[in-house]
Parts: C-alpha cells; sequence; structure tokens
C-alpha cells in the first residue's frame, strides 16, 4: 500500500506448518507484484496467528486489531465485524473506527472454517463446493454434536440413513453460523455486519449466518485480504505520524533468509 | 554490592517459589509438623499457636493430570485435580495432616477423597457456612472450637488465648506487610513486577509466619533502593479472579506491553487485605475474619440482603466496589477478569462484575483457562487486542 | 415407543395422579401470581423453608423441576442459548442456566413467554436459595437480579455427611444454628408479605410433610423385594410431592397412601416393575429427564431400577412428636435427613465421604448387580464423587458401575447408542461379578 | 464344515473375518464411506469370493462397530467392546488386558480366561483420546498419517502437550511449530499425550497382564512405542490389529451357533 492507501499488490497463500518460510515467501511475491525493492517498503506490520514468525516485520499487532482498520477502511459505518477463518472465529464491536469490544473462538474447531474443511475431507467434496451445495438443500438436517470430531461421525451416519448430501451440508452451515452468531450476540448485535475471512467465501455460509443473525450483512470483495489491509494501512498512519513530527522510526533490518527462531 | 547482595530477598523468594517445600522439609527434618492447608478458609492462627506450620497445598500448571483421574472426573477445577494429581503421586507425603475448608463443591469432595486415598495422620474439614448472617458467624465460632479440639489432640498441646493472640499478631503483621509491599506497585512504573509479587505470594504461603515476615521485609527494603526494577509500560492492569499459582500467566501479560499492579485473586492480595480483631475469645475475632472479611465469590454475600426490596445496582456496588477502589489507587486503566475452567463460583460472578465494571467505565476483559501453560497461548491474543483497545 | 416397549415397564397407576400434582403447582402459581397474591421460587431445601413459606400463603415454584421440565419438552435449548448469549459460561449448571435464560426472556417480553411449558412460571415476589449440597444453588438466585427485582433469601444449612458433625454436642448446635436461621427467615417474611405467622398453621404443615415423608420412605422400604415392585422412573415421577411440597398436603398424603397398598399388593403378588428381572440396578444421581425413553429400552433387556440418588429421598424417619418448636422440629426433620445416611458409616469407624456410602448402603439392602453412573458434564455436585462410588462399590462389594455420561437439561450431551452399547456390554460384567460375589460368600 | 462371519462397521472403515474352527480363514477391510448398508454387503460379497464361498455357507454372522444397526443381514448384533475382547483372547489365551485404539475412540478392557468383559473403560466423547488426535495432528502438520509414527520414533525431545483436547491440542501444535520446534518432536509429544490419556483410562480399570493393543492404533510402531515407555511393559501386538473386533464376532457368532445346537 502506498501512502495514498493505494493498494499496489496482495498475494493470499496457505499457511502450512512453517510460517517463517511462508513470511518470505510471501514477501518475495508481494514485492514483485508490485516490483519494489524490499528496502523500499517504510514499515512492516505482521498480523495474525504467526505474526511472531515475521522476522523481517517492524512491528506484531493482533488480528482483530487489524481486522478492525481493514474492514472499517471498506465500510465505514461497520458495528460489528464477524471474521471466520480457519483456525478461530471473532466478533468485533466496532465504534466510530475503533474496536470498542470483541469475542473470539479458538479453542474448538467447531464454529471455525476448520470444521467445514475436516467435514468436506471426510465427505471427500471440495471445500469450495460446499456453498452452493447447501444452497440446494430444502430441509437442513440438525446437526447435534458441537465437537468437529464428532460431527464428522454424525454426518457420516446421517448420509447412511439416507439423509441428503445438501441438507447434511446445510445443516453443518447451520451448525457453525448458530455457533458464531450465539457467540457475537455477546456484543449485542446491531447494522452494519460484515462478515470477512475465508468462510466468508462461502455463499452458504452468507446467507445462513443473515438466517440466524436477521438481519444484512456485507462481505468484501477479497474477505481474506482486510487484516492485512489493516495492517498496511497502520503501518502507514505510524510512518505518517512519525514523519510529521520528523521522528525516526525504527525498523528491522529488510532480509529475506531463513531465520532461526529469537529466544 | 553484587546484584545478587543487593537482591539477597527475592533471591531468596526465587528459591522457594522454584521448590515451595525446600524449607518446610528442612523444619520437618527438625521435628517440626507441617500442616497442608486448602484455600484460604483454613484458620492459620490456630496452627501457628500451636507451633505447627501451616503449608499452602498448590497445583502445578506444569504437571499434566494423570492420576486423578481415577478418582475425580475431568469435567471439574482443574487446579483442585492438579493438587489431587500431585498427591495421589506422592508430591505431598510430607505433610503430617491436611485442613480443608467447605471453600466449594469440588475442594469439600476432593477433602473426602483426599482423606480416604491418602490417610493423612491428622485431617480436619471446617464446614465453612456460606452467608454471613449473624447466625452463621456464630456457627462458624463453634465449628472453630472443633477445629481447636482435633488440633489439640493431634498435637497433645492446648491452645492458650496468650498463644493465640501472638499467633494473630503475627498473621496480622504479615497482612500489613503484604500491603505494604503492595503499597510499591502504586508508582509507574511500580517497583515491583506482577510475576515477582506473586512468587513473593507463594513463597508465603510456603513459610512458617514468622519467616515470611523477615522475607517480607527484607523484600521491601531492597526493592525500595533497588534501581533494576520493572520497564515503564503504556498500560496498568488489575486482574480479577480464581487462583494465580504459577506466574506464567502474568508473563504472558507482562511481556506484552502492560504492567500488573493489582490482584484480586487467590494466593495474592485476597488473603491479606483483611486482618484479625483481637476480641477478648480471640476465636469471635477469627470466626468473624474467616467467613465475613475474606471476600472468595463461595460465599453468598449481598448488599440488599434482608431488604424486602432488590437493587441490582446497589448490590453490585456493595460486592464489587473495591475493585473500582483497587483500580482508582493503583492507577490501573482496565481489567483483566480471569478464571480457570469449571469454575462455578467465579463464573456466576462473572456477568455481574461485568456489568458493575462496565458501569463504571472500567475496560475489562474475561479469559478462562484451562491450568495448562499451552492453554495460554491462545489467550494471548485476546490479553494484546485488549490492550490494543485500551493504548 | 412401539406397544411391546410399553409393556417392558410396568408403571404404577398411582403414579397418575401423583404426577398430575405438578401441572397444578405451576397452574396454581400462575393463578396467583394474575391474582397479586404473593409467590416465590424456591430452591429445593429439603423442607427447611418449605413449611415457612406455605405457612405464610405464598404459592411455591420449584425453577430446578422447571429445569426438568424445560428438558422433557425440548424448551430448554432456547433458554440455555439465551443464558450462553447474555455470557454465563456454558459449563454452568443446566438448571441454572435455563432458569436464567427463562427469567431474561420472560423480564424481555413483560409476560410469562408464550411457548414456556407448563404454562410457565409467575414473576416471583421472592426468591428462596438454598446452598445445601451445591454452590450453584447460593449463586443462581443472586445472578436473577440481573433481571428480576425480587429480593433473595439465602437458608443456610450445615453439610451432609461431615464426620467432624459426629464429635460431641455437634449436632446439637447446629440444630440450634438452623433454629436461628429460621427465625431470621420468619421476620423477614413477616417484613415482605405484611402478615405475621401463623403458628397453628405451621405446625399442622410441618406434620403433614413429616407423615408425608415417613410414607414415601416406607413406600421404598418396599423396593427391596424381588422383583422389586417400582422402578426408578415411577420414583422420578412421584418424588415431585414430597420434594416440593405445594399445594393441599393432605391430598398428596392420601395419594401417597393409595401408592403404598399398590406397591404392597404388588410385593404380595410378586409382580415386579419390569417383565422379567435379570439385573437390579442402583442409580445416581440426576437422569437424562430428556431421555427417560432409555430406561424402557434398558427394562426390554431386564434391567430394573431399583433404587436411587439418596438426595432425593426423605429422611429416615425419627421420632419428633416430642419437639415442641415447630421451628426446631422442621430443623431436625432435616437435620436427620443429611446426616442420617450417614451415621451407619461414622459409627463402623468408616470413612467414606459425604455422597458415597449411602450408595453401598443401597446395593446391599436392595442386592443390586450394578450401579449406574450418570456424571453431568454441567454439574459438579452430582459428579464429583462418582468415581469413588465406582471404586467403592467394587472393592467393598465388588458390584460394578457403569458410567455413562450425559446432562440433566442438554440432550446434546448424551448419546443413547453409545450408552446402549456400554450398557450391553455391562450386562457381560454384572454376570461376572455375580459369580465373583457368590464364591466370596455374598448372598446375591 | 462350518464357516462363520464376523462384520464391524466402524466409522472410519470396515472390517470383516470368516473363521472356521475359531480360526481366521479370510480377512478384509474397506473404506466405511457414507453408505454402511452397501460397504456391509460388499464386504461379504468380498469375503466370501477370498475363500470362495457362498452367502447359504455361513452358518452364522455376528455385525458390530458403529454401524451395525444399519447392515442388512446378519443373526446378532453384538457390542463391539465384547467382540475386541473374544477376538483377543482367540489369539492371546493370556491377555487379560486390551487396549484398544480406534480412528473415533479408545477403550481399555479388562477380561477374564473366557474372554468375558469384566471391566472397561471408554475415552471421554474427546477425540484426544482416540487415533483421531494423531490424524489431526498430522493434518494440521500436512504430514502423511501413515508416516506419523515413524516420524515420531526419530524424535530426540518430544514436546510435552499438556492439553486435554484435542481441539486444543490442534492450536498447541500450531503455537509450537510456530515457536520454530521441529515435526517428529510435535508428533512424539502427540503420541506421548495419547499413551497418557490410555494410561488415565487404564488407571481406571486396572492393569493385569498380559496386555494387548488392536485397533487401527496397533498398526502404529511410534503409539506402540510410547505406550510401552508410559506403562514399562511389553505389549502384546496380534497379527492384523485392526481385525480384532470382527475376529471376535466371527468367534461369538461361532459360539452362538454351537449353544443353539445344544
Amino acid at each position: 500500500m502506498d501512502g495514498g492507501g493505494r493498494i499496489h499488490a496482495r498475494v493470499v497463500s496457505h499457511t502450512g506448518a512453517e510460517h517463517r518460510r511462508l513470511a518470505n515467501k510471501v514477501m518475495e511475491e508481494v514485492l514483485e507484484q508490485a516490483n519494489l525493492p524490499f528496502d523500499e517498503i517504510s514499515y512492516i506490520i505482521a498480523t495474525g496467528y504467526g505474526r511472531m514468525n515475521v522476522p523481517f516485520a517492524d512491528r506484531q499487532i493482533t488480528e482483530l486489531s487489524c481486522h478492525t482498520k481493514g474492514v472499517v477502511s471498506l465500510y465505514p459505518n461497520v458495528r460489528i465485524a464477524i471474521d471466520i477463518g480457519g483456525q478461530d472465529a471473532k466478533g468485533l464491536k466496532i465504534s466510530d473506527g475503533k474496536l470498542i469490544d470483541f469475542v473470539m473462538n479458538d479453542k474448538c474447531a467447531a464454529g471455525t472454517g476448520r470444521f467445514l474443511e475436516v467435514i468436506a475431507s471426510a465427505l471427500g467434496l471440495k471445500v469450495e463446493d460446499l456453498g452452493s451445495i447447501s444452497l440446494k438443500s430444502t430441509n437442513k438436517v440438525n446437526i447435534s454434536s458441537t465437537c468437529t470430531v464428532f460431527a464428522q461421525q454424525e454426518v457420516i451416519s446421517r448420509l447412511s440413513e439416507g439423509a441428503p448430501l445438501e441438507d447434511i451440508v446445510a445443516g453443518l452451515h447451520d451448525a457453525i453460523a448458530s455457533r458464531v452468531v450465539k457467540m457475537v450476540k455477546r456484543l449485542k448485535v446491531e447494522p452494519d455486519v460484515v462478515f470477512t475471512g475465508g468462510v466468508a467465501k462461502n455463499v452458504g455460509m452468507v446467507k445462513t449466518m443473515k438466517d440466524n443473525l436477521g438481519c444484512e450483512v456485507s462481505v468484501p470483495e477479497d474477505p481474506l485480504l482486510t487484516g492485512a489491509i489493516g495492517a498496511a494501512i497502520l503501518g502507514k498512519e505510524i510512518t505518517l505520524k512519525a514523519m510529521a513530527k520528523g521522528e525516526f522510526i525504527p525498523r528491522k533490518e529488510r532480509r529475506l533468509e531463513e531465520v532461526t527462531f529469537f529466544k | 554490592m553484587s546484584v545478587k547482595n543487593r537482591n539477597k530477598g527475592l533471591t531468596r523468594v526465587r528459591e522457594i517459589y522454584q521448590d515451595r517445600s525446600c524449607r518446610v522439609k528442612e523444619l520437618k527434618a527438625e521435628g517440626k509438623k507441617v500442616m497442608g492447608y486448602f484455600c484460604i478458609y483454613s484458620v492459620l492462627e490456630m496452627m501457628t499457636a500451636l507451633d505447627l506450620v501451616p503449608y499452602r497445598i498448590l497445583g502445578d500448571i506444569r504437571e499434566p493430570i494423570t492420576k486423578a483421574d481415577a478418582c475425580l472426573p475431568t469435567v471439574v477445577c482443574p487446579f483442585v485435580r492438579s493438587c489431587l494429581d500431585l498427591a495421589l503421586k506422592g508430591k505431598y507425603d510430607f505433610l503430617d495432616g491436611v485442613v480443608f475448608g467447605h471453600v466449594c463443591d469440588v475442594g469439600e469432595k476432593t477433602a473426602h477423597i483426599w482423606n480416604i486415598y491418602l490417610n493423612p495422620p491428622y485431617f480436619h474439614f471446617i464446614d465453612t457456612p456460606h452467608t454471613v448472617h449473624k447466625a452463621a458467624v456464630g456457627q462458624h465460632k463453634e465449628l472453630l472450637k472443633e477445629f481447636k479440639k482435633t488440633l489439640e489432640a493431634f498435637t497433645e498441646k492446648k491452645i492458650t488465648a496468650v498463644g493465640l493472640k501472638k499467633a494473630i499478631k503475627a498473621h496480622n503483621q504479615q497482612r500489613a506487610l503484604v500491603r505494604e509491599l503492595y503499597e510499591l506497585r502504586k508508582p509507574d512504573p511500580p517497583l515491583i513486577s506482577g510475576i515477582e509479587a506473586l512468587q513473593v505470594m507463594v513463597a508465603l504461603v510456603s513459610l512458617p509466619v514468622e519467616e515470611g515476615n523477615e522475607l517480607l521485609e527484607q523484600v521491601i527494603s531492597e526493592v525500595k533502593q533497588r534501581k533494576d526494577g520493572p520497564q515503564k509500560k503504556p498500560v496498568r492492569l488489575l486482574v480479577w479472579g480464581s487462583i494465580i499459582d504459577d506466574t506464567s500467566l502474568i508473563e504472558m501479560i507482562e511481556r506484552l506491553d502492560a504492567n500488573l499492579v493489582m490482584d484480586d485473586t487467590c494466593v495474592g492480595s485476597r488473603a491479606y487485605w483483611s486482618g484479625v480483631e483481637l476480641t477478648k475469645d480471640p476465636l469471635d475475632g477469627l470466626a468473624y475474619r474467616y467467613l465475613v472479611q475474606l471476600k472468595c465469590p463461595r460465599t453468598f454475600r449481598e448488599v440488599t440482603f434482608g431488604e424486602t426490596k432488590k437493587d441490582y445496582m446497589a448490590d453490585l456496588e456493595g460486592r464489587f466496589g473495591y475493585l473500582r477502589d483497587y483500580a482508582k489507587e493503583w492507577n490501573a486503566k482496565g481489567v483483566i477478569l480471569q478464571s480457570v475452567r469449571y469454575c462455578d463460583i467465579h463464573g456466576y460472578e462473572v456477568p455481574g462484575v461485568k456489568d458493575y465494571l462496565d458501569h463504571v467505565g472500567l475496560p475489562n476483559i474475561y479469559i478462562e483457562h484451562s491450568y495448562t501453560e499451552a492453554a495460554l497461548a491462545p489467550l494471548r491474543t485476546r490479553v494484546q487486542a485488549f490492550l490494543e483497545t485500551l493504548g | 415407543m412401539t406397544d411391546e416397549k410399553k409393556k417392558a415397564m410396568n408403571r404404577l397407576q398411582t403414579m397418575y395422579p401423583l404426577r398430575a400434582l405438578i401441572d397444578e403447582m405451576y397452574k396454581r402459581s400462575v393463578e396467583a401470581g394474575k391474582a397479586g397474591k404473593p409467590t416465590a421460587w424456591c430452591m429445593v431445601n429439603w423442607w427447611e423453608g418449605d413449611p415457612i413459606v406455605k405457612a405464610m400463603g405464598m404459592e411455591t415454584v420449584y425453577p430446578e423441576n422447571y429445569g426438568a421440565a424445560c428438558a422433557a419438552t425440548g424448551a430448554a435449548q432456547a433458554y440455555l442459548d439465551r443464558s450462553d448469549s447474555d455470557g454465563f459460561p456454558t459449563h454452568m449448571c443446566g438448571y441454572a442456566r435455563n432458569c436464567i435464560g427463562y427469567t431474561a426472556r420472560m423480564m424481555e417480553l413483560g409476560e410469562i413467554p408464550p411457548e414456556a411449558p407448563m404454562g410457565g412460571m409467575t414473576k416471583p415476589m421472592l426468591l428462596v436459595g438454598a446452598g445445601t449440597l451445591c454452590d450453584a444453588r447460593y449463586k443462581w438466585f443472586q445472578v436473577l437480579g440481573r433481571y428480576l427485582d425480587a429480593p433473595v433469601w439465602m437458608l443456610e444449612i450445615p453439610h451432609p455427611g461431615v464426620r467432624e458433625f459426629m464429635m460431641e454436642g455437634v449436632s446439637e448446635h447446629n440444630i440450634k444454628f438452623i433454629v436461628e436461621e429460621l427465625r431470621e427467615f420468619v421476620t423477614f417474611l413477616e417484613r415482605l408479605v405484611g402478615r405475621k405467622m401463623d403458628w397453628d398453621k405451621l405446625e399442622e404443615i410441618t406434620d403433614d410433610i413429616i407423615a408425608i415423608n415417613r410414607l414415601w420412605f416406607e413406600i421404598n422400604e418396599l423396593r427391596k423385594v424381588r422383583p422389586c415392585p417400582m422402578h426408578s422412573r415411577d420414583f422420578w415421577t412421584c418424588m415431585n410431592a414430597s420434594l416440593y411440597p405445594s399445594g393441599d398436603l393432605k391430598v398428596s398424603l392420601d395419594l401417597y397412601r393409595k401408592m403404598y397398598d399398590e406397591v404392597k399388593s404388588r410385593v404380595d403378588n410378586k409382580i415386579g416393575s419390569v417383565a422379567d428381572e435379570k439385573y437390579r440396578l442402583v442409580f445416581a444421581e440426576l437422569p437424562p429427564w430428556h431421555s427417560l425413553r432409555f430406561f424402557d429400552q434398558l427394562a426390554e433387556r431386564g434391567w430394573n431400577f431399583v433404587i436411587e440418588s439418596w438426595a432425593y429421598h426423605p429422611p429416615k424417619p425419627i421420632d419428633l412428636s416430642k419437639v415442641s418448636d415447630p421451628l426446631e422440629r422442621i430443623a431436625r426433620h432435616t437435620y436427620q435427613w443429611l446426616t442420617g445416611y450417614f451415621e451407619n458409616a461414622f459409627n463402623a469407624g468408616e470413612y467414606w465421604g459425604y455422597f458415597a456410602y449411602p450408595y453401598l448402603e443401597y446395593a446391599k439392602d436392595y442386592k443390586c448387580d450394578g450401579a449406574f453412573l450418570h456424571p453431568l458434564l454441567t454439574c459438579r455436585t452430582a459428579t464429583n464423587h462418582l468415581m469413588l462410588v465406582h471404586d467403592r462399590l467394587m472393592k467393598k462389594l465388588n458390584v460394578p458401575s457403569l458410567v455413562v455420561e450425559g446432562d440433566i437439561v442438554d440432550l446434546k450431551l448424551f448419546d443413547p447408542v453409545d450408552a446402549m452399547r456400554k450398557a450391553e456390554t455391562f450386562e457381560e460384567i454384572m454376570d461376572h461379578y455375580k459369580k465373583v460375589r457368590r464364591e466370596k460368600g455374598f448372598d446375591w | 464344515m462350518a464357516w462363520f462371519m464376523g462384520i464391524d462397521i466402524g466409522s472410519g472403515t470396515s472390517k470383516g473375518v470368516i473363521t472356521k474352527d475359531g480360526k481366521p480363514k479370510a480377512y478384509h477391510l474397506l473404506p466405511s464411506g457414507v453408505n454402511y448398508k452397501a460397504v456391509a454387503q460388499k464386504l461379504r460379497q468380498e469375503l466370501l469370493a477370498k475363500v470362495d464361498l457362498s452367502p447359504k455357507d455361513i452358518s452364522y454372522t455376528v455385525v458390530t462397530g458403529h454401524g451395525a444397526g444399519s447392515i442388512p443381514f446378519g443373526n446378532q448384533q453384538v457390542a463391539d467392546i465384547r467382540c475386541c475382547a473374544r477376538g483377543i483372547n482367540s489369539i492371546f489365551p493370556s491377555v487379560r488386558t486390551v487396549i484398544d485404539i480406534q480412528g473415533m475412540s479408545s477403550q481399555v478392557i479388562r477380561l477374564n480366561e473366557e474372554g468375558q468383559v469384566t471391566n472397561f473403560a471408554v475415552s471421554e466423547r474427546c477425540a484426544a483420546g482416540s487415533g483421531r488426535f494423531l490424524e489431526i495432528i498430522a493434518n494440521v502438520l500436512r504430514i502423511d498419517l501413515k508416516d506419523i509414527g515413524s516420524l515420531s520414533l526419530r524424535s530426540k525431545h518430544p514436546v510435552a502437550f499438556t492439553t486435554g483436547c484435542a481441539v486444543f491440542g490442534e492450536s498447541e501444535a500450531i503455537s509450537r511449530v510456530s515457536e520454530g520446534i521441529s515435526k517428529e518432536d510435535i508428533v512424539a509429544g502427540a503420541h506421548k499425550a495419547l499413551a497418557n490419556k490410555i494410561s488415565t483410562l487404564l488407571d481406571r480399570v486396572g492393569l493385569e497382564k498380559d496386555c494387548a493393543i488392536s485397533g487401527g492404533g496397533g498398526l502404529n510402531t511410534g503409539l506402540i512405542k510410547s505406550v510401552e515407555e508410559k506403562l514399562g511393559i511389553q505389549l502384546l501386538v496380534p497379527p492384523h490389529p485392526q481385525f480384532i473386533t470382527a475376529l471376535g464376532a466371527a468367534i461369538i457368532a461361532e459360539e452362538r451357533q454351537n449353544h443353539q445346537k445344544g
């Protein structure tokens, strides 16, 4: 992102176990896309689960703050942001652009994207296809097990009892949505509601979330990037503020080699 | 003076924190009897008065629970399970006896299970009342008389009024010293970190009262002088909730951009804020202090009790007003409400505390942990985000 | 349920009118609410506070029973979710969360929720808490202050199964304590209701309750024979009239009399409560209210549940006729309940711990082949001691236990298929230990 | 010439065995997939084909396992725990304790000399106590499940998994990875954690030797090692451990047949 807040390059890549190597790879790609030398980057903020493993980042900020920034930049009137990723689900309460309260679940795969991943693989389906399948459903099957592991077992037996696939998949979507919405309700939901994260790409989930929340939800065109965009904005703000004051900004060395974990 | 000498007290504190039983085992070798007690409702003065060494039973957040599952279900307080687990693994074999108060359901059942499976030479259960009615205080005094009887039978000594008053003075002095220590957390940056403070508190429940007092005096004087105290951080925090007997949670918080300057938790300030009044019959002062003045959610306490109309806010004010005062005096900007998983007595309190803190405008966050180091990792994000909302 | 399933379990005819009393209890309190008469929500308090509240002319309902009712009718889930989104941890007592959710919804609507089972619980004038046995019951009524302006009175009582109570003089000061408590309670109620206590009425109610409990105790004594004439399901249905003494106690007394006669005639004619009694079991603690049909399936396999949780049972009878002060009579009656089941343990010089010992006595007296233990994921109190019970029954009596996790309210936590798989295996185990007991010279 | 069949429809895989005179003559395994009915029929066909028999040659069939309810054939349904006990008893009569580690749960079963169950403990409704835990860890580390055992054997310093829950375990594994800890140490840690779970199950029912392992877990060398280390005993590992329950079902079929005769 440049000083004017224009985005020049975006990269999304699957996080494996090796956060650090990945961070380097992503950085290389994004620099190549923007066709910039590394040193040109004034400030780098790392966020998300692996934020501690971005050796070249000048600062680490949690995904909650970054998501807030990112979402607000896209939807200035947002009051509630819901982010469902593969690892966790978050609800953010936002008041004039600032994060004032939040809830999150990262204890349990149920109610996260992981839930869908695990079960999709058990059903031999692609996660991307789940949404469209679920929309075909006429009466969704109620999935009683909370734990992903047992929900998977339950799904298999439902199928063996001859329940139609789409109804089960719809049931799964509903299971996540109801869990997340129950959690988010602790924030006292009010519009505008924005839905982000990998799961927000799933049309079925978007529909179920609307049904469960009983209100409209907006989804940015690239729901995976809101956190990164927010981080970039925060980086921009920090830099501009320091420049205005004429302060020197401490920066990490711009190096992309394998670094061993700092201890 | 070398750093080591300058921080002699804190070094001793760390020694004890790392090997809690080291001192009491020495004392046992010298022929003293060591009395394990569970939670803060066991009346320490009565043990001290008989020259017994009270030693608080704590868990070990680093030790996976394996043995306890055979006699306690897994869906109960992991702190209690950990305590029992250590005992079943023989780590509390050096205790000459154990004392349990009726602190909470799990504590109470564990008392019986402990007695059955470990069969200690001395065992006493105080059925501490759960309300603060006048009648309940009288009942509590009667219960302390029984405690006195069994202690005297076990030690074949008598508790004299003089001896008991002496013990009360010693423990009151410890409470006063702890409050003095906490005073040193008021400056910004605090003169002593949350981690160090907790280590001191853990040391105190692992030593005879006099030795604890000496150690406190030493720590207080050296902390006042030292130059290598905590750094200034953007946020000062107050922490409330269930027991914290391991520094890892506090470390997680202080590693982030915050100083933990005050607490209302067990092992922390909770057991030290109120002293015992020296009444004509010392048992009156003890019965009152240990039932009415100790403020743990295990006791039913309602400001509007006995009124025919209920006023929720007045009730909250009466129950949690002290938290606002703590925040004010220690200049804390936010409150971390924390509870170990499956703790009912704290669980029921949470929405009320939140209602109150929101009402008085103190930002707060509730985190629940399962008494394992690992479970802290995901909590870090919550706490950091909370700090970011404050900053 | 298919017909032959119905046949497998032989319900008592006299159970049905007793069951009907519960519906009346809710109806009466709603009407009283409408009529602006004093009403109270009570924790089960083992007759410590009931007679006093009743004598003050208050209509009572019991939110714990309402939790079971909501569970049985499937209404609970919505209330649990509500308490959940109000920020109460989900591991808390299912009854409490159900009650919190219900109250939140009722106060929001400004009236009894239309979907509320049994016609709902009317907004109370008073909350009578009783911590006896469990922390939740100290804390949960206080929590309702978030939604209700009804004052809470907390009844306090010593804890059951405490060995220290066997020390000389302790029981007497315990009784004294309870009486003092109750006196404070009476003065409070007089202020609240603006009416003086009618001591004669109190005495009459107290004696009715004592009579009901004595009869109820005798009925359960009859269950020791083979085949057992009365199944736990009938017990759970009929305990209400003892545990929740509301309405006309003379009616309850009469219904229990009829019940006694029916059970007695079954004993005389060797009629069992299941078609073919193969296994006799003791159940601990709280049943899965939402899945009681599970017991019909077990009945088909010859499982008879012959005795259950002592805490649901009345005190072992003692003579209180000489006690003149009704408050002291109440105190001694309740105190007998909370110590009576342990005396033998302590007299035998055994240390058992609260809740574990009565099951040993039950297993012996009711000749049980096994124990069905039901750990609850949302109730510490009814769960903490079950491992101990399991261990002691085996060590002392060679009676095996079947452990099936579940919950009282949240049916998501009970899996009947898995339970049945364990149950089938358990039959083999009960057979095995029947042999072992014979070899070791036990008489069953 | 009496033949018997045992069918075990697990939630992950379905196993079938044909026996004669208490000895296994044919084994077959299929992924359970989503249609238990179909897989059971297919399993039967392929089993019969292996010994070149037709359905009528089978005198008695016992079905068991998670999906037993939906099997269209079979003379009787028996709980898998009992089948497992009989199965192991037919191979190792000296075994008094068997640790059965399946995809969805683990159980420790005590049995007497006749192979009757005398006590058992099933892991709680928590995947941490089952083979599923290892699958989850393998999945989050993106390693192939079949390599997980051998990988763990290469570990020098297994990480301590302090959590008791598979999903916690997952996030814990992630945070360990992010601390730069090697996959083998994490996997080995996961094995140790499962071994701990199993030993607490054992604490409930008591360990009496000989002790055997069965179920899919019996194929995992890393798991066997960590259980043996934890318990300080040698585990007997039967041939085809994942078939023990199906085998037991066939044995019970044989018993029932003889019982009916005389």
